[in-house]
């Protein structure tokens, strides 16, 4: 059964330095909370791994949380470039971040192997790009049925996936809907899992669409309502458009994203 | 108009894969004018959206509550993208070469140190090898049509005829590249890039002037019908759906 | 978007001699209405392909429409054996039944290879068994990171691939719920596909569990009220256990089970 | 008594691979006893069920509708049993060698012409392959238990010890097989199945005389505790749920 615990806790001892990340939600449910959070707390020399890093691993580079990302599409979705990812890699600031480059394709059946148990998988992708050059991490696999060649990605096994999700109970059952991502592939493929929820219930109702992750595999959950703003969690909150506007002006220099930072993450402290 | 080109190059009853943006304004537009049995597929795992408003994100609510499934992001790439079920894929480039090869990943600098970090390869080299035909969706400036792109981060033609295929790659290629100026289409036989519409009041020569390589215009070049009335009309009400009008 | 068919059209256009046809059903929602239909157009050299070759399979290769069988499990469950598929393994009756024997977890893999459009699959399975020692359809891979050796098993890609679910609209959009099974990933996986309904609606509810195949992934579908009878319909019927013990004593011997298929399947005719 | 020994094996908060007939039957009875958390995983997809009453088929919709969740068939062998998410698995045996080794395919002829052709492997051999570890039950007599398997359909220990090691196999293997005469378990050593618990009334003889090898006696071989008067309750209210107790 999962552990209930406070976001502080649940980070303090699932998260910690040197450690590959995987914060996952796409586009819905992102883990902001969790992710500020980590901040807060100081880790150092993660590699964070997500589908696309977008304004939470800006926050999180920014910040100098990262040594390296694994991703597959950097942007502010919607609105343009992701100015702290682009002054890491282009100017080493605040540090140098190593980047490991794939497709959604690619990293969306990473995750998949991670989750099954097997060390690599099977994709037509990458072909005739310039993807592979870059990595050690997409290799050629022969069918050994007809011959073709295909491409080959090895397992993501992040030392922990942080997730956030509307509901839990209070075994650690935890219940999702609508646009759930990869979530579920991100939750098993990792050794340790966090799950935030807007909500802990007695009981649930089924909704459609629903990814229900048992308890029994999911390592640690903390109510932390609003937990996914500037996303949002479908059924509770709405997107805050405005916000991911408006990061393009905050994270484009380092001084107001610093500013920014200070009073939103480290004034602001954790969640009761 | 690049909008309302793109729109009309879609087909109805077409399964879409639709990238946030210029394409997802197209592709509502053609579901609110001449396709309103377009399937717009989005990467979030929305099979069949049918926005009432444009979405900033691929990950809008409205997608989901509309959507005829919504599925893992693992399936729509593997159940629905790879196996070539999707007619029509949209991209968009920062860089575009003239056998339409396309870069979102670095320019200038090398790989390791480059002068711009562009967000990187996405859903798009899949959509560029799965989908029936793409259709890129690009301003045409001599930044972006080079004669060579920095990084290949999704597969046109490659290096010309026979490419695609000797690679393995069992979707059609870019039909058609839309531009602020007008249509490109590849040369059946060269596969080249070649200018076969310009948009009103465009000039050949304003599109040669920028293209960064010697664009080759096809012989019977027409100019694109401007925008009817009722594709206007359409248009500005999806616009109008667009919470406040800021968008980027 | 999917045509809408009686079931006699249905497998009269889309189920030919020599095919390798898929009727899939977990225990649950087997297409028992059409694997019958099948019988009555008297459809010949069928390579039937089903993880659970139960009562619906027994009742084809007695029937004669079978030349050859893909499956991981064929007993009556919770009963016992298949006699009808014994019989035709055993003394060949009523002709000659060549058998490719694979696991669940291989079966299901072959069919999420061909819903992937990938030639092949890989998973940790036979290892050891003397299964692969009777078919080529299994082989060793070896993972181009790691150096470890796995098992591939190619594809399934049925010509046609016929499942039973509760609700289609008029598109033909299809919605199914409770155990699904590996239901997606064959029709996903096939050439053609038919799906036999419960009833075709002109809206219907979300329902928590649901899978819904879109209309234009779907080649036809059929309204057949209790097609999937002695199996069940989630909502609508619950399991004919009764038959399935009876099943033991009429498929016992030939002239009993030739009996029950005249009058059950030949005299009752096709569904209205 | 084999259902109420089986049962016994199962601790508290354990997830459990089950199949139907005896090893549901055992699963539950264990569930109404002496663990209530422990989590039923049947084949069909349903993870966590909390049947009130025993199902004939894995796939029975009173399974679905009590279970924490349902998923596909391909995500419960590969997302749930294949990584070694599943603590204990089931299996049954048509035959069993003293390597635990299981047939459920063919017995007798040969693979192309047996004398009796059985189901065949089902989930089994990743069952076998990848649980925290198996529990076997089978009837003990000289038919079921071989000296060697016809068909190995599920490895247990292979020829020895080293060999789950050598195939890679990343579950335990057989902890304990169950018979209708009592209970055996691998030796440490040498991986035999090795006879440690009779039940009530049973005679090693009896055990040993319905076993195909010569087979191993624990030195400290002892009797089972008699079925509690708690378990016969809770198995008796268990079986009065069958429908019409005509179950095979």
């Amino acid at each position: 059964m999962a552990k209930l615990v406070s976001l502080t806790d649940g980070v303090a001892h699932l998260v910690r330095d040197g450690d590959v990340v995987a914060l996952e939600g796409f586009t819905h449910l992102i883990p902001f909370a969790a992710g500020h959070e980590i901040i807060r707390q100081g880790r150092q020399d993660l590699t964070l791994v997500r589908m696309t890093p977008d304004v939470i691993y800006d926050q999180l580079i920014g910040a100098g949380c990262a040594r390296r990302l694994v991703f597959s599409w950097g942007g502010n979705p919607g609105v343009g470039s992701l100015h702290r990812f682009r002054d890491a890699v282009q100017h080493a600031w605040p540090r140098p971040l190593e980047l490991e480059e794939h497709s959604h394709a690619g990293m969306a059946n990473r995750y998949v192997a991670g989750a099954s148990g097997l060390p690599f998988a099977v994709l037509r992708g990458y072909t005739g790009t310039d993807l592979p050059g870059h990595t050690t991490n997409i290799r050629p696999i022969t069918c050994p049925f007809t011959g073709e060649t295909l491409t080959a990605v090895p397992a993501l096994r992040p030392d922990v996936t942080v997730v956030h999700a509307q509901r839990a109970d209070r075994n650690g059952n935890v219940q999702m809907w609508g646009i759930t991502g990869v979530q579920k592939e991100a939750v098993l493929a990792a050794h340790r899992s966090l799950v935030t929820v807007e909500e802990i219930v007695d009981e649930w109702e089924p909704v459609p669409g629903q990814v229900v992750l048992p308890g029994w595999a999911v390592t640690a959950v903390a109510e932390v309502p609003g937990g996914a703003h500037p996303s949002y969690a479908h059924g509770y909150s709405v997107r805050d458009n405005d916000f991911y506007r408006d990061w393009d002006a905050v994270s484009r220099h380092r001084d107001t994203f610093r500013a920014w930072v200070d009073e939103h993450v480290h004034k602001a402290g954790a969640p009761a | 108009m690049m909008t309302v080109a793109a729109a009309r190059q879609l087909r109805d009853g077409a399964a879409c894969f639709v990238g946030i943006g210029l394409p997802s304004t197209a592709a509502n537009l053609a579901r609110a004018t001449h396709a309103p049995n377009l399937v717009l597929i989005y990467e979030s795992g929305c099979l069949g959206a049918k926005p009432d408003r444009l979405p900033l994100s691929i990950g809008d609510g409205i997608l989901a509550d509309t959507a005829d499934a919504v599925v893992s992001v693992p399936e729509v790439f593997n159940y629905w993208l790879q196996p070539g079920r999707i007619d029509v894929g949209f991209l968009g480039a920062a860089q575009l070469d003239r056998y339409g090869n396309i870069n979102t990943t670095v320019v200038g600098g090398d790989y390791d140190a480059p002068t711009v970090r562009l967000p990187g390869a996405g859903g798009a080299p899949e959509i560029a090898a799965s989908c029936g035909e793409v259709v890129v969706i690009v301003r045409q400036d001599l930044r972006t049509f080079t004669e060579r792109v920095d990084f290949v981060t999704s597969v046109g033609y490659g290096t010309g005829p026979g490419d695609r295929e000797r690679l393995g790659l069992r979707g059609g290629g870019p039909r058609v590249v839309i531009t602020d100026l007008g249509v490109l289409e590849p040369d059946p036989v060269t596969c080249e890039l070649t200018l076969t519409h310009l948009h009103p009041g465009v000039t050949r020569e304003q599109a040669r002037a920028a293209t960064g390589w010697d664009l080759a215009v096809a012989d019977g070049l027409a100019t694109g019908a401007p925008p009817t009335a009722r594709e206007l009309a359409a248009l500005r009400a999806l616009e109008a759906t667009k919470s406040d009008g800021r968008r980027p």
